[in-house]
This record gives C-alpha cells, sequence and structure tokens, in this order.
C-alpha cells in the first residue's frame, strides 16, 4: 500500500514541477505582460495544487494534511490578488483598448 | 444580522455579534483554522478561544454579513469545481506554453455584470482571475467588468455569464433572464 | 566545498557589493538600501557560524541565531528612521538631497 | 545533488545583489532588494535556521521593503537620481570593497577548529525554562538583556520618526497609506485576509515557545494586516497623540522590564525567572511584546505624522 501512495506522491509532484515549468516557459515565451500573468497564475496555482495532493498522503495526521490545502487555498487568493492588482497596474500605464 | 455590523462599534456589542448566528458560523470556522494549525490540546482550546473572538470582531467589521443567506449547497458545489477549474486552466497555459507555434489570439473582452458593485463582485473577479483564459484587468463603464483573454475566439463572454449565473446562486440569488 | 562555506564566500560578496554602492550612490536612499546590503551579508556570517557551530543536537548554533534576528528587527528600525530622516530632508529643503517633495504617491497599483 | 541548490541560490542572490546596486531606478533597485530578502530567507533554511528565515522573509524583506517603497513613492523618478561619481573613484571605490570581501573570505575560508558554539551550553540549560524552541529560549531567558534592549531601540525608533513631525501637524495622523486608484482585488483582499492574518500571527507567537516562531514573526504578520487594512483605506492610520496608542507602544517592554524586576524577587537576579514559572512568564512577556511589535512596527511604516490632528 505505502509503495502505491509512494508512486502517487512521486508521479503528483513531478507533474506539478512540470507545470511550475510551463508558467516559467510561458513567463519568458509569451508577448506581453498580460499575457505572462496568466501564465504565472494559473499554472503556478497547479503546479502547487499538485505538490500539496501529492504530499497529502505522506501527512502523518489529517490536520498536516488539512494545513497544506489552508496553504494552497490562501495561495490561490493571493494569486489571484496579485495577479489583479499587476494587471491594474500594467494597464494604468499602457493603456489598451 | 443587519445591525450586528453597527453593535461592533462598542465593546459589548462586539459580544452580542460574536453571539449573533453568523458571528457564531465564523467563530467555529476561525477555531477550526486555529485546529488546523497548532492541532488539538487543552492549553492550545484556551489560547484559541480568545484568537478566534478577535478573528471573528475583525472580521465582521471587514465583511458585516448581509441580509441575505448564502446558499452553502451551491457555496460547496462552487468549492469542489475549483480543483477542476485549475486543472483546465493549468493545461490550457501549459499547452500554449510549450507548443512552438504558441496559439495566443489575446485581446479584451467587455463584460457586462449584473453583480451589486462591491465585495461579490469582487470575489467573482478573483474567481475568474483563477479560471482558464480570463483576467480581470479593472472595471470599465457602469457595470462592465474589463477582461483579459488568451484566447479571443472562444465564446468568452457566454462562458463568463454562466459563471456568473453559478455565482450568483450562491448570493441566493435565481439568475434572471438577461 | 561545504554549504557554509559556500554561503560564507557569499556572505563576503554581499558585504563587498553593498560598500560598493554606499560609496558609489550619492543620494541618501541608494546610500540606505546598500547599507542594508552591507547588513545582509553581516547577518548571513552569524549563520555560517550558527551552522559551523551545529552541536548538542542542535543543526544550528541557537545563540547566533538569536542575535541575527535581535540584529534584523534592529537594522529595519535603523532603516525605518532614516528614510524619515531622508524625507523630512527634502521637505526642509535641505541641499544635500536633490529632489524636490512631492504629494504621496501610492506604491501599490 | 544539494550544493547545486546552493550554488543557484548563490548565484540568484548574487545577481539580486548587483541588480540592486548598479539599477539605474531607485524603484527597481527596492524591487530587486526585496527579491535579495526573499532568496536569503530560503538560504536561512537551507542553514538550518528557520526562525531567521521567518524573520528575514516578514521584516528583512518585507517590512523593510516596504518602508523603501514608500519613500521612493515620495522621491522623484530617475532624472533625479543623481550624477554618479567619474571613472577613478569607482575603479577605486571597486578596488576597497574587493579587497574587503576578500578579506572577509579569508576569513571564512580558514575556520578554527574545533569551531567555538555555545550549543552545548544552551541544551543543558533549555529544560530549566520549559521551552522546546532554543532560539526562544535564546531571546527570552539566557541573552533576554540583548531582547529587552532591542525592544527598547524600537522604541527610541518610534520615537525618533515621530520626532520628525513638522510642528503644525504633530499629534496628527500619519500620510494616508492608501492608493491613489481604487482597487476591488485590493479591498477584497484587505476585507478577507485580515482574520486569517491574526490567528496565524497568534499562532506564530503562541508556537514560538516550541517551534519555530515567535513574537518578531507573529508581530511582523499582525502589522501586515493592519498595513493592508490602512492601504485599502479600511482604517485610517492613527493619530499619534492618541493615548491608547502610546501605551500599546510601551505595553510590551514595560510588561518586559516588569517581569524582569519580579525577577530580583522571585530568585534574586533581574530578568531571571523562577524555573517553576519560566515558561508561563514567558510566554507572557512574548505575547505582549508581540502586541507592541505589531503597532511599532506599523507605526515605523506609517512614518511621522502628516496632518494636523482633528480637535
Amino acid at each position: 500500500m505505502s509503495v502505491v501512495l509512494d508512486a502517487f506522491t512521486v508521479i503528483t509532484v513531478t507533474a506539478g514541477l512540470v507545470f511550475f515549468l510551463a508558467g516559467t516557459v510561458g513567463l519568458l515565451r509569451f508577448p506581453d505582460a498580460l499575457t505572462r500573468l496568466h501564465a504565472l497564475t494559473k499554472a503556478d496555482n497547479l503546479g502547487l495544487g499538485l505538490i500539496v495532493l501529492g504530499l497529502l498522503p505522506q501527512c502523518p495526521d489529517i490536520t498536516s494534511a488539512l494545513k497544506l490545502i489552508a496553504i494552497w487555498v490562501l495561495v490561490q487568493f493571493a494569486g489571484a490578488s496579485a495577479s489583479q492588482l499587476i494587471a491594474q497596474f500594467v494597464r494604468r500605464n499602457e493603456p489598451g483598448p | 444580522m443587519g445591525g450586528g455590523a453597527m453593535a461592533v462599534q462598542t465593546r459589548s456589542g462586539a459580544i452580542g455579534a460574536i453571539a449573533s448566528a453568523a458571528g457564531l458560523r465564523r467563530f467555529v470556522f476561525y477555531f477550526g483554522f486555529w485546529f488546523i494549525l497548532i492541532g488539538v490540546s487543552p492549553i492550545n482550546l484556551i489560547v484559541g478561544l480568545p484568537t478566534a473572538a478577535v478573528a471573528v470582531w475583525v472580521s465582521l467589521r471587514l465583511l458585516p454579513p448581509g441580509d441575505r443567506s448564502l446558499s452553502y449547497g451551491a457555496l460547496a458545489g462552487l468549492l469542489l469545481r475549483l480543483p477542476w477549474q485549475s486543472l483546465v486552466a493549468g493545461i490550457d497555459i501549459a499547452r500554449r506554453a510549450f507548443d512552438p507555434r504558441m496559439p495566443l489570439r489575446t485581446g479584451f473582452v467587455v463584460f457586462p455584470s449584473r453583480l451589486p458593485p462591491g465585495s461579490a463582485r469582487d470575489a467573482f473577479c478573483a474567481l475568474m482571475s483563477l479560471q482558464p483564459g480570463t483576467l480581470p484587468v479593472g472595471a470599465g463603464e457602469k457595470d462592465d467588468i474589463l477582461f483579459h483573454c488568451l484566447d479571443t475566439a472562444q465564446p468568452v463572454a457566454a462562458q463568463l455569464a454562466a459563471e456568473e449565473a453559478r455565482f450568483l446562486r450562491i448570493l441566493g440569488q435565481e439568475p434572471r433572464n438577461a | 566545498m561545504s554549504a557554509p562555506t559556500l554561503y560564507g564566500l557569499c556572505a563576503a560578496a554581499l558585504v563587498g557589493i553593498g560598500l560598493f554602492g554606499l560609496i558609489l550612490h550619492p543620494t541618501p536612499l541608494r546610500k540606505v538600501i546598500s547599507f542594508n546590503l552591507v547588513g545582509c551579508g553581516a547577518f548571513l556570517f552569524f549563520g555560517i557560524a550558527a551552522r559551523r557551530g551545529a552541536g548538542a543536537g542542535f543543526a544550528g548554533d541557537p545563540i547566533p541565531q538569536a542575535l541575527v534576528i535581535t540584529g534584523i528587527v534592529v537594522a529595519f528600525a535603523a532603516t525605518a528612521l532614516a528614510v524619515a530622516l531622508i524625507l523630512r530632508m527634502l521637505e526642509a529643503g535641505a541641499s544635500t538631497v536633490d529632489a524636490k517633495p512631492l504629494p504621496p504617491d501610492d506604491l501599490s497599483p | 545533488m544539494s550544493l547545486l541548490v546552493d550554488l543557484v541560490l548563490v548565484a540568484l542572490i548574487l545577481m539580486a545583489a548587483v541588480w540592486t546596486v548598479l539599477v539605474r531606478d531607485r524603484r527597481d533597485a527596492v524591487i530587486a532588494f526585496i527579491v535579495l530578502g526573499l532568496l536569503l530567507s530560503l538560504v536561512w533554511m537551507r542553514l538550518y535556521a528557520v526562525d531567521v528565515a521567518l524573520t528575514e522573509a516578514a521584516v528583512g524583506g518585507g517590512a523593510t521593503g516596504l518602508v523603501l517603497l514608500r519613500a521612493c513613492a515620495r522621491l522623484l523618478p530617475v532624472e533625479a537620481e543623481g550624477r554618479l561619481p567619474g571613472p577613478g573613484t569607482q575603479i577605486a571605490a571597486g578596488l576597497l570593497s574587493a579587497i574587503a570581501a576578500a578579506g572577509l573570505a579569508a576569513v571564512v575560508l580558514s575556520p578554527p577548529v574545533p569551531y567555538p558554539s555555545l550549543a552545548a551550553l544552551a541544551a543543558e540549560n533549555i529544560h530549566q525554562v520549559g521551552l522546546g524552541n532554543p532560539v526562544t529560549a535564546v531571546l527570552l531567558a539566557y541573552r533576554s538583556l540583548d531582547t529587552l534592549l532591542e525592544k527598547v531601540v524600537l522604541v527610541l525608533a518610534v520615537i525618533g520618526v515621530w520626532a520628525l513631525t513638522p510642528d503644525a501637524f504633530w499629534g496628527g495622523a500619519p500620510g494616508s497609506l492608501k492608493s491613489k486608484h481604487a482597487s476591488g482585488a485590493l479591498d477584497l483582499l484587505a476585507r478577507v485576509l485580515p482574520p486569517f492574518g491574526i490567528v496565524v500571527g497568534i499562532y506564530l507567537v503562541w508556537n514560538g515557545a516550541d517551534h519555530p516562531g515567535g513574537t518578531f514573526q507573529g508581530g511582523t504578520v499582525l502589522a501586515a494586516m493592519w498595513l493592508l487594512m490602512m492601504m485599502a483605506d479600511l482604517a485610517d492610520p492613527p493619530e499619534i497623540r492618541l493615548k491608547r496608542l502610546r501605551r500599546l507602544v510601551v505595553f510590551g517592554p514595560a510588561v518586559f522590564i516588569a517581569a524582569g524586576f519580579a525577577g530580583i524577587f522571585m530568585s534574586g537576579w533581574f530578568l531571571s525567572y523562577p524555573p517553576d514559572y519560566a515558561k508561563p512568564i514567558i510566554v507572557a512577556v512574548e505575547a505582549a511584546l508581540a502586541l507592541s511589535i505589531a503597532v511599532i512596527l506599523g507605526l515605523l511604516v506609517a512614518g511621522p505624522a502628516a496632518e494636523p490632528p482633528k480637535r
């Protein structure tokens, strides 16, 4: 059983890292600031989410598992707020439509 | 419950506000958050009580409970959708980033929102910034929200309207036919 | 090379870079920032000392670690005071600062 | 493999440091400095100093960065940066700095053997105060006089900043931290996050007795929540003439000093705690200090009064 859980952890965390890589590739390749923000918030959120998911089976008790989930939720909220604030700043300085 | 926000100005009123239905719900919530952080033990229980009380007091001042009760079923549905949406959004980005041709059709979409301005609309914007392909960049004319989209070929406005309808159900409002 | 040695060299470089900035920049705010760089380097030396002095079941000597916490907080207090002084000098029209005061601007978007 | 992580980290730190010093725009320099602070907190994790990592991220990068950003916003943009000295001076400065760095590097490369350490002494005595976190034990028991004097420094810094208030504004409120542009995202963040921040801040203080965390880390989180509310215009900076505010500033240090004098009667020396009551006394002092630190950090970021008091 623990082998299955460990394999789950390895696969999920690796998948999470792939999405962090995707976010970084997007940050470097995408043409403008607003598009890059998409890459950062969405890909990194999923990356962190998968890492948290992968670590859940390794938690010694239920409170540690809930703590990890709480971290993911708070980071998502922070990411959502920060990306909007940066987007508003960008738009004020480079008027779009 | 609408008077709860006013009552917290005074100290005795603070206890009254925490004792209200909304206050008690939030108390349980922050008390639970405390135990998630620190683990369960008798001494942590004693410290957690005033901690949660202060958190609820601040929370009631910052977000006064509305006169409309939330639909918890719809809220749970939304929370369950969140990881799925996150997956779709992340895969969408990864596909575009890794594709050598980098398929992007970025542009702006003006979305006339039916949500009242304020925290409800802000929360909707926060949720939409986690959705695949959309990023709110600010308010437009009147009730418009301006979205930056990765792919303007998608029916973005229709998707946003569907999401908004779901969000309205959480607020206990049946979406009118717009 | 062990990790503490590597970070020790990094700390030395931080002090050097900060010192260079301190001499290079004529404006007081940039001097304050550079001085903070020197501070970061100095704190990192305490980290090296703590890590090298690991023992008695601790991964690091707690004494230098505690001293660094004190140091970081005092450095912040000094920075806040220095910044307040710089801004007040501006308002008083002191000639050492080559800028004019502006109404408070925002720092968040 | 693990040294590779360290090498990458060091390379990033040196890049951030060089960027901080060489970039033209001062706001860019401050942002590079904040990045440096976050990278340094990772270094502290690599050095197994979790308490320091938390402090560096919160105070070193966060609070210091906020003070510097606020200062940037009040200074003119790039044109007024001032002229750099000529190439001769630059080369001389570079040489001098290189010599200083080389000297320090030489010290790093020739450590004394055996390396001096007080860890054994700290471990021997930690059970007397009943704490699980050795760093907290050092801060509040063995070296408590240092910590007390540091709190006095913080209070003096507040007095110093307030002393820079122009006469007309004495007693008034610090300049508003409010954003010029209304933002729904900031408003929502400042309405939802503070209750969580309060729970996390108290958790860090309470947990700091036995695990990483403590007064500064918790106090800084509380201060951050207050500042966030001020930025979103949900709280006003307090008028500095308020008696209650001043009492909050000195409350923590006063409790600390009182505990110190109580030590004279209970076990013979200033700031010595009787073993049976050491932990409750330390936790009470920490709680009082965290409250004062939160207020002090908020006031230091807010700065001197910038408007006349409302009568």
